[in-house]
């Protein structure tokens, strides 16, 4: 789950990390009051899970609060990558001296948290990363120890070589690190981190993305999620324990493990097919999940025909043919349904379905030329 | 013969009472592999089915029962936990069927289980199965077959589709290992590799990724410098819409590594047999075998 | 340092053990209205830095506040080895269904702390542990991961087999240690955990030991230390950063280095005499520490002579040797001195102490056998 | 020959500009040890004493000298940091001379050090010397002479005494090291004195222990069991006080061990010296030599 942009620096404030003064508007008025409130320069910035909010003019500096005004009544309700921005942070302008790069991510490889720190931050921070790698130091945490204050000393020491900002941005690489544990997060990072003419050190900006199987064990965190900021089949989708990613095609697609869903949806496409989505019924199944399943993807207006493709392993596939029939039974189906079914519970799954007069298959080659034809109108469902 | 388990494989469930758990104990009974024993707190000294004695903690069920492997279906929550207890039980492979495990908790469980020298299999994954002798999780037996056929795979269902398509075509297997898809997992493809290298029984490989991650091209780096016998691999994914970014450490870690594009032409570049659709398997495989 | 069991029962509540509600009284009149407060029965109990209270009296059964007053009269100010009691913890009385033991140390061996756990709990655990072992669980936990929930309920399973109570019992293993953890302890227990008729668990009796080393950077804990129960000898060497333990003899040591120190007495032994003390500078020194030694020895009326034994190492036997010309300018002794010093240092000590009249050996044996023939009257000084 | 130190030894001193340190450094380098760094985070790229570079980091320090061994003088409250800085630079050997560590610090630290194979004396400890080879510590150097003897003691100065002894009876040392009075610490007696049975120059052993624990009779079973060469013992606190009380757990776990009584009785059963006073090595140590 990603947090917006002033929930993180909430977070990492309470981790004790320096961040300038900031507060959210959701109109121009607030925004105004916000920089009347903070006497000074403010920047105003696009509260948007997306990337590249200052390139999509999301983040404006302003010198007065008419100015913030202004730029807020631009950027409330842009559209940055189809997300329309419904909030704002005003945030005190800070002065920069120069900008460092430092972000923690969970890294397979080393299957550890790695930081990654540059004194080359800011915006362009992935040139920085594919060009001049020597830029940047890796160094991966053993988690049982936790970050060590002398590797956050050499943290520090690659971003500047004075001894007192060696030790500032040490304490900020910790103050990270706690916030990252506590929180929760696959990725966390704070770009830029700023030295101000001053030599203070402040987190200009900082992002958090939540591991999705941490929130059930934080509902504080999840209480975070703001709905409004996200596709709402995908919202839909989460509440009903699915996953669900909305995409252009117009072939419905219900399948469960995301290995197969991905395998399905190359097939489709294989055969001439575009995928509607991709949906992921998940593991441990129960007819619930193929109603809801049913009900979102019959919402896309462009979805022509449905597969079900389900091989049951934890799966059974009964409680798919229940669902199945439940959910035809109240919301009757509108356009032509292709069902493919195999493994656990197979012998059940396809009675309860003959017996309520549909067809399926257990070949999933076959099912999927048979909704690609479909589509292409060659073949009645 | 075959990789991980076979015949001698005495398996514990942890959470043998739970849903998932009852379900699946009686179809691994079914298929014939030995459960000696299950773990339930609280319900130590019962049976489960009327034949398979239920203990407080894995330890007692291990001193108690002699078993070597244990499976796990319990809630997310406590998964991690019931690692670590399986892990220092004395069991010598712990298979966790479990699917959310956060990934930090993973972080702490894999040096943990590393350090008692017990090899993990999963989170997050389906389990493994070696014809005719055992099956450990959820892979639905009768799909599969005895035969010259080294299975490995990210994916569960995906894994399933392609063996059963094998089995059809009258291929079967030696072992089917389903490796699970989460970030951080005690097995990897390379682990597998080497032991169905090291099986007399298996005569070729099959092998399917996914996108994400760098696991496949290490793999086929492997492949090529170390491995005899001959290997066709898949990747599902190559119609996923690129995910949404993880910030800028995201792309700085993985630059843009762990595309389909990449990992299959990382498994040509190994010489590799390569599966465009999952019914090539049955091709690619025989021509392999001959 | 040892805390107070009220002391170390406020810490466990904090991290989440049920404690019955107690609080200190120093007057039989507050343990009275104490008594009178919880409307109860109560027990009445010494606070001392002391083992074996109970048995010697300083823990009473108090059925009335009368009762609480009388018992508080009794326990005020009685002597438990040599420790006047000032304080009584008055605290509600538990129904006792059953008694365990849980305790954590730091264990050399492993070189973690170990648990060790037993359903016979109560004053006899340690003829429980030397004639019937097998009813005592071990377990060390490895700090880097700190103690699991399974393990956690291994030892909660060992003591009862009732699995709501091995989950009670599982949680305040977990609370125990993260006390013992966050307060920087070598040693904490429980001693009886009880179990109620009622089924409830509460620890009654609660002891924390903390680490010395720990205080400099626990100011909350060093903050619990009652001098009052303490050698006011000691508390002052522990002041000026010196170990001093006050013994029987008449022979002063001022030594540095703790095995050199006990290899001195035993050598002041070995020749007859009988050391006043152990007293170790330690490694660091300053002159400044040399003269609290002095002082602090000298306010010992038994001490006949007193003994130097100085190998410089980190210890700059210079420093050593101003000391002692400072400290005997501003106090002159009114005992005997002997001194050896060799090491670090020694040419300019022994040009200190010889411009300022002093002797100086540089060999132990004969130093040793020097002092004790002074306090035997066998030899002048 | 020596143990853990000897010509080749190159020493990166961490904490060099503070009193202790700065003082002990000018000693080693006195004495002949190959200081090649210092470390002070904030005064990298100066030098010390006009010669050793100094560094911000020991990894930098490492990285630019070579350096084999680390000896540590900083506070207690940052020597735990400090040791799992040594370890994880690349020198095998870290002499931590700092004192009043917190012992939980050091059951983390411990496991840090063994995981990365790197060997730790102390903490506590007055570090080692190899005579006319290498110091590393505080021990002063002229109290030694090079000869046939390995001293091994977990106090600081009783080490000093009885090798100032044996030195003057010209009696000299292939090494001495303190391996400090802590609860935990890096390297025991058992360490020592299988290095020492190793080394060809070392001819005979002594060794002093002190009341408390029981490394004395842990390392006395060793030398029954597993040392040809002769070992002279000593115990110091024969006439200390029974310590206070630990609480019951103090008591369960250690049992009647710890007393020097019991200590002095396993060495006997060992078949080793006993020395009852410090100056009864040199007989001890004598007889042996002959």
């Amino acid at each position: 789950m990603n947090l917006h942009e002033y929930q993180a620096k909430e977070i990492l404030r309470r981790f004790g990390v320096a961040i300038p003064p900031g507060e959210v508007a959701t109109t121009p008025a607030q925004a105004e009051a916000l920089a009347v409130k903070f006497g000074t320069a403010v920047m105003v910035k696009a509260q948007v899970h997306a990337g590249g909010r200052g390139k999509a003019g999301g983040v404006k500096f302003c010198k007065t609060p008419a100015d913030a005004k202004e730029k807020a009544t631009a950027i409330l309700g842009m559209k940055i990558k189809g997300l329309t921005v419904e909030k704002v942070l005003v945030t005190v302008a800070a002065d920069i001296g120069s900008e460092a790069y430092v972000g923690i991510i969970v890294d397979r490889a080393s299957k550890k948290p790695v930081f990654m720190v540059s004194a080359a931050g800011g915006i362009d921070i992935e040139e920085v990363a594919a060009k001049t790698p020597e830029k940047i130091k890796y160094h991966p945490v053993d988690v049982r120890y936790g970050l060590q204050t002398y590797e956050a000393m050499q943290l520090g020491f690659f971003l500047y070589s004075d001894v007192k900002l060696a030790r500032a941005a040490a304490k900020v690489m910790q103050q990270l690190y706690a916030a990252f544990i506590a929180t929760g997060c696959s990725l966390a990072e704070i770009n830029p981190l700023v030295v101000t003419p001053q030599g203070e050190i402040l987190a200009v900006d900082g992002k958090m993305v939540v591991d999705d199987n941490e929130l059930d064990r934080r509902p504080d965190i999840e209480a975070l999620r703001d709905e409004s900021s996200e596709e709402q089949s995908e919202v839909d989708a989460r509440k009903h324990s699915l996953t669900f990613i909305k995409l252009e095609g117009n072939v419905g697609c219900v399948v469960n493990g995301a290995g197969l869903a991905m395998a399905t949806m190359d097939l489709v496409k294989y055969y001439g097919g575009e995928p509607a989505n991709f949906l992921d019924i998940g593991g441990s199944s129960n007819p619930e999940k193929v109603v809801n399943a049913l009900r979102i993807i019959t919402e896309d207006p462009n979805v022509k025909a449905i597969l079900f493709n389900i091989f049951g392993g934890i799966t059974r596939t009964d409680d798919v043919a229940n669902g199945i029939v439940t959910a035809t039974k109240a919301n009757p189906l509108k356009v032509p349904l292709v069902i493919r079914l195999t493994g656990t519970n197979e012998e059940l799954a396809m009675k309860i379905l003959t017996e309520n007069g549909f067809a399926a298959s257990s070949d999933m080659d076959e099912a999927v030329r048979h909704v690609v034809a479909i589509v292409k109108g060659e073949k009645a469902a | 013969m075959s990789i991980f388990i076979d015949k001698n494989t005495k398996l514990v469930v942890q959470g043998i009472t739970g849903r998932d758990g009852s379900f699946h104990t009686k179809q691994m009974i079914e298929y014939g592999t030995q459960v000696v024993a299950g773990v339930t707190p609280g319900k130590g000294g019962q049976l489960f089915e009327g034949t398979v004695p239920i203990f407080n903690t894995v330890e007692d069920a291990v001193k108690a029962t002699g078993a070597n492997t244990s499976v796990i279906y319990v809630p997310p929550p406590f998964a991690a936990d019931a690692i670590m207890e399986a892990a220092s039980s004395g069991v010598q492979l712990v298979v966790c069927i479990t699917e959310g495990v956060p990934v930090l908790d993973m972080t702490r469980v894999y040096p943990f289980v590393k350090e008692r020298g017990v090899r993990l299999l999963g989170p997050n994954c389906p389990g493994l199965i070696s014809p005719g002798q055992s099956k450990v999780g959820i892979i639905p037996g009768r799909i599969c077959a005895e035969g010259p056929v080294g299975v490995v795979s990210r994916s569960g269902t995906l894994t399933y589709e392609i063996v059963f398509q094998l089995t059809r075509a009258g291929i079967g297997q030696t072992s089917c290992v389903g490796i699970g898809g989460d970030p951080i997992n005690g097995t990897n493809f390379i682990d597998c590799l080497m032991a169905f290298e090291k099986d007399p029984h298996t005569k070729a490989i099959a092998m399917m990724g996914e996108i994400g991650g760098t696991d496949e091209q290490d793999a086929a780096k492997f492949i090529k410098e170390n491995m005899k016998k001959p290997v066709v691999g898949f990747i599902a994914g190559q119609t996923a819409p690129p995910g949404r970014r993880m910030g800028h450490a995201g792309a700085i870690i993985s630059g843009s590594a762990g595309t389909a594009a990449e990992k299959i032409e990382a498994f040509e570049a190994a010489g590799m047999g390569v599966a465009k659709r999952p019914i090539d398997f049955v091709d690619l495989i025989k021509a392999r075998l001959k």
